[in-house]
């Protein structure tokens, strides 16, 4: 049984880097803020919530599982309200001539 | 548990005058800042008899006892815990920063007031809580006897100093400012670094502890040799002086007399307690002989310095650096057990503090004088005598002091280190000492000659436009400065034993 | 080479990338980072010390830990001194550069009577 | 071992690369940025030297409340004239990077010279860890072992806010610090600052109370507290308090006030000073710990905001 918690760990994890992976050579790649910020935001939140999620099992007790969705949940609102800032000087930047 | 480890040590009543030094400025500071208005004044005012005399009773106890007064905070023994003790030399340095802490402010009551319509001003409130903040931390700098804890000192007393500097707010105090915080925070970092080496060899901070320990190995080289560093930029011996002249010179009055006199004697204070205190015969010799060379040199660059200055009140910062370099000439005569040896500590000791009096009057004279021909222009000083005889006079006797005339406090300091080094055989620094005062008096004597000389100018313009005169108050507080400077040279033999008391000539008693 | 040598030598690491950013940047705001860079050097260096010490079913020296909260908070209010003293140094002087020759004496105020 | 020795290798590398970039990087603002992610690596680091309350104070202080100050300076300093010396130039900089090379080398044999057998104060700390009714031997040094040093440190704190006050001009003294947040928040913000405070309220006071057994304090509680007044500011719902009010004076110098208070009343209740009566002192020190958290946050949020900047604006 444990042999499959772990597997699913790893797997979960593995998923998790792959799209920070994604998420940094999207950063270098793009032109412009609001695609970078659209990959970043991907990375984020899906990168953060399978290594999360991967983790779980692993946690000793409900108490150590909450926190790390409570982690995962502060890191979304962060993420979401920065990039909506970031997106809004963009406009206005672009809309500049 | 904590009554068994207080027994086993003789912690006498007396003990207890070390932490209330410490607590008490820290109090009063609160207390002033949380007030704020007039009361920050009031406060700091009603704080200066309390503190002179708490440095005085400790002076006293450490004379009267022949032995240094030891404090372990919150009753635990060091290595664990932190001991904080005075010395014979310490002592004096409290009751000094005390006396002219006290004077300065009290010159200050006219620089910084609060107008009748406002409830407070920004230069008001920031003067008195800074000063108490000053003093709080040179109290803890000079009984400091764990590395860390003087470590919080030194930088207690870098933000409180570092503002002094601009707090009349021109431009050219801000650039001055800034210099000082960069060079006073690598100072600090550094000292740090050798803080950790330190422990990292030998497991404790504690002075007397490290004292037994250390041995001349590479940790301990290092750890030495960077905590001297940082502790050389933070008093700006010479060529890490850069920052001092435009700070001290470009402050209010009392401000420059505080950080002149007292501000770069408490890192100066650590590096005698590192070399003198800390560190074993054998491994501070050649670092004592290179501090002495550094020193030599700072007074002759400094001297030469202030002799091309233009205005009075740089030509006093650089006389500073110079006087700051007679201070490291101790280094090399002090160590071992010769017999020369406490003639030097004492005449150190005496140097630090009677150039202290010294420079303080003297600041405060160049602000008195400031306020009476409007400008500090070296140029425009011709028969300032007439125009302002008390403020030349008070310069001329802090003048002689700094030269090391007869019979100040500065020729008894001078004296006991030329006679050290004529029985030691550093012929060297006796020339030193004899060609910087000449030196000296060079650089004064382009103040105090044209001062003195008749002001061939008609005196039209002075019957027409009344010269203001310089406030009586500031002119009796310098002048009480200065006197003290010359007086020490009358200093009784009480000051010498008390000077010698707990000297590193002396046996270094086991602590624990 | 364990894991606390290795947190040594990065220490003296990045004292070392610090000195050198403080000494040659002439933007004081880099001085500012470069002074930090130091800051956190020496404490890491003061980490592994506490960690090399751990005994007594302590896994670290907690001595060298609690100076080393102390540091950091020390450090922090020196940066902060540091910043506000950069904003008014940029209000008055109207460029972030601290200019290296010091001037001596030229930049003097002319004292005039207020 | 090798693979735990892995991580920390490629870990302190990382770091190492991110403390070059800051150092290195062509703008101020890129270096700002890069301190920031340095000092979270390094709160990685110091939780892999197995110091977790330090591990705390290098992310909330070290690189959270220090980056949010320098990010704020960074953006009203900008770069400077275009044409201006940026550095040191030529031998002057080769001579300095030898001489920090030299430095790091001289550190480095210095950590390499150690003794193999530590010197530590460990087994002394852990022996006296009961009597200080504390389970955390950190917060016993902080607070009970070299309580004088905690005591200085939190008035030092206070010396900073006075001399950033000092640097105001004379006109705007009395005034309110410039606000973090623009007049008119955007939506998001305002958001944010509405959800997260409450949070972060509860995780500062949290980490104050597990101070005592767990990896956590005053220093880091106040500054997550801190972290959170400072969030409602920027979210334009809180105007900075204007720097004579009574009360935030009273805030700010209460938490040592108390503090040193208790230590003079160590000398009459426990023969020293900052000794704690035998029994309680875990008492004394959570009342002490609880005073300091709120005027640290108080003070880290001051120095945050800097001097005061306007006068008297509704």
């Amino acid at each position: 049984m444990t042999l499959a918690i772990d597997a699913f760990t790893i797997l979960c994890v593995c998923g998790g880097l792959f799209f920070f992976l994604t998420g940094a050579i999207a950063l270098l790649r793009f032109p412009d803020t609001l695609t970078r910020l659209h990959a970043l935001t991907k990375a984020d939140s899906l990168g953060l919530g399978l290594i999360v999620l991967g983790l779980l099992p692993q946690c000793d007790g409900f108490l150590a599982a909450a926190k790390l969705i409570l982690i995962w949940a502060i890191a979304q609102l962060g993420g979401a309200t920065l990039s909506q800032l970031i997106a809004r000087i963009a406009a206005i930047e672009n809309s500049k001539p | 548990m904590i009554a068994s480890t207080l027994s086993q040590l003789s912690m006498r009543a007396e003990d207890a005058l070390l932490p209330v030094a410490i607590a008490l400025p820290v109090g009063a500071m609160l207390l002033a800042l949380c007030l704020g208005g007039r009361w920050t004044e009031r406060i700091a005012v009603a704080f200066m008899p309390i503190g002179v005399s708490i440095a005085g009773a400790v002076a006293y106890v450490v004379w009267r006892d022949q032995r240094p007064l030891v404090y372990f905070i919150g009753g635990w023994a060091p290595p664990l815990g932190v001991a904080i003790r005075a010395d014979g030399v310490a002592a004096a340095m409290l009751l000094t920063s005390a006396l002219i802490a006290s004077a300065a402010g009290l010159f200050a009551c006219d620089v910084f007031r609060v107008k009748p319509g406002e409830k407070e001003n920004r230069a008001h409130l920031g003067f008195w809580t800074l000063l108490l903040a000053i003093w709080a931390a040179l109290n803890c700098v000079f009984v400091g006897w764990d590395l860390f804890s003087i470590y919080v000192g030194l930088e207690m007393l870098t933000f409180a100093a570092v503002p002094l500097v601009c707090l009349k707010g021109q431009k050219e105090t801000f650039v001055a400012a800034m210099r000082y915080l960069l060079f006073a925070l690598l100072g600090s970092v550094l000292y740090l670094l050798g803080a950790t080496l330190v422990y990292a060899a030998y497991g404790s901070l504690d002075i007397g502890i490290l004292a037994q320990k250390i041995q001349p190995e590479a940790a301990a080289w290092i750890a030495l040799g960077a905590m001297t560093a940082g502790l050389l930029a933070k008093t700006a011996l010479f060529p890490l002086h850069i920052w001092l002249p435009p700070a001290h010179a470009g402050a209010a009055p009392p401000a420059s007399a505080i950080l002149s006199a007292l501000v770069v004697k408490g890192s100066f204070f650590v590096v005698v307690r590192l070399w003198l205190t800390l560190a074993p015969v054998q491994m501070s010799e050649a670092p004592a002989e290179l501090l002495a060379i550094l020193g030599s040199v700072a007074i002759f660059a400094g001297s030469v310095l202030a002799l091309r200055q233009e205005r009075l009140k740089l030509m006093i910062a650089y006389s500073t650096v110079a006087q700051i370099g007679y201070l490291f000439l101790m280094f090399p005569l002090a160590i071992g057990q010769h017999p020369w040896a406490s003639a030097a500590w004492s005449g150190g000791a005496l140097q630090a503090i009677s150039h202290a009096f010294a420079k303080a009057a003297m600041f405060l004279s160049a602000g008195l004088i400031v306020d009476v021909v409007g400008h500090d222009r070296l140029s425009g000083l011709r028969g300032l005598g007439r125009l302002a005889p008390q403020p030349v006079l008070i310069f001329a006797l802090a003048g002689m002091s700094l030269m090391g005339l007869p019979p100040s406090g500065g020729f008894n300091a001078k004296w006991l280190l030329m006679s050290a080094s004529v029985q030691s055989g550093h012929w060297a620094l006796a020339l030193v000492m004899a060609v910087g005062g000449l030196l000296t008096a060079a650089y004064l004597y382009r103040v105090i000659a044209p001062a003195l000389a008749p002001a061939e100018n008609a005196p039209a313009e002075s019957a027409s436009t009344p010269t203001p005169k310089a406030s009586s108050r500031g002119a009796a507080l310098s002048l009480a400065l200065a006197l003290a400077a010359i007086l020490l040279g009358f200093a009784p033999p009480e000051l010498a034993s008390l000077l010698a008391v707990g000297a590193p000539a002396a046996t270094i008693e086991r602590i624990e | 080479m364990n894991a606390v040598t290795l947190a040594g030598l990065a220490g003296a690491a990045l004292i070392g990338m610090g000195l050198f950013g403080l000494v040659t940047h002439s933007h004081i705001l880099r001085k500012i980072v470069a002074f930090n860079v130091i800051g956190s050097g020496v404490f890491l260096l003061f980490g592994a010390v506490a960690r090399r010490g751990a005994a007594s079913g302590l896994n670290a020296d907690p001595v060298p830990q609690a100076l080393v909260i102390t540091g950091i908070v020390v450090a922090f209010s020196a940066t902060a001194l540091a910043v506000a003293l950069l904003l008014r140094y940029f209000k008055e002087v109207g460029s972030p550069f601290l200019a290296d020759d010091p001037g001596a004496g030229a930049s003097q105020p002319d004292h005039e009577r207020p | 071992m090798t693979l735990s020795f892995g991580f920390d290798l490629s870990l302190a590398v990382l770091t190492l690369a991110v403390a070059g970039y800051a150092i290195g990087a062509r703008e101020s603002f890129a270096s700002v940025v890069a301190f920031i992610s340095y000092g979270v690596l390094l709160a990685l680091v110091w939780v892999r030297l197995s110091a977790v309350d330090v591990a705390l104070t290098e992310a909330a202080i070290g690189s959270g409340v220090t980056g949010a100050l320098l990010i704020g300076a960074a953006a009203k300093v900008g770069e400077g004239a275009v044409d201006a010396p940026r550095s040191v130039r030529g031998a002057g900089r080769l001579l300095t990077a030898l001489f920090c090379i030299a430095t790091t080398l001289g550190i480095a044999t210095a950590f390499l010279s150690l003794p193999e057998k530590a010197p530590t104060l460990a087994p002394l700390a852990a022996e006296h860890l009961p009597s200080t009714g504390l389970g955390n031997p950190v917060t016993a040094v902080l607070l009970s072992y070299r309580a004088i040093d905690t005591l200085l440190e939190s008035v030092v704190l206070v010396f900073a806010v006075v001399g950033v006050w000092t640097f105001a001009s004379d006109r705007d003294w009395g005034g309110r610090p410039e606000s973090p947040g623009k007049d008119r928040p955007e939506q998001p913000l305002t958001f944010l600052g509405q959800i997260l405070p409450p949070l972060g309220i509860l995780v500062g006071v949290h980490l104050v109370w597990t101070g005592a057994t767990e990896p956590g304090g005053a220093f880091q509680g106040g500054t997550v507290l801190a972290a959170a007044w400072i969030l409602v500011m920027a979210a334009g719902l809180r105007k900075p308090p204007s720097i004579e009010g009574a009360w935030l004076r009273f805030a700010l110098i209460g938490g040592p006030a108390l503090f040193l208070g208790v230590g003079v009343a160590g000398f009459a209740l426990a023969k020293a000073f900052l000794a704690y009566p035998e029994g309680h002192s875990k008492a004394f020190i959570l009342v002490i710990e609880a005073a300091l958290t709120f005027s640290i946050a108080i003070a880290l949020g001051l120095l945050a905001l800097g001097a005061p900047g306007r006068k008297g604006h509704p």
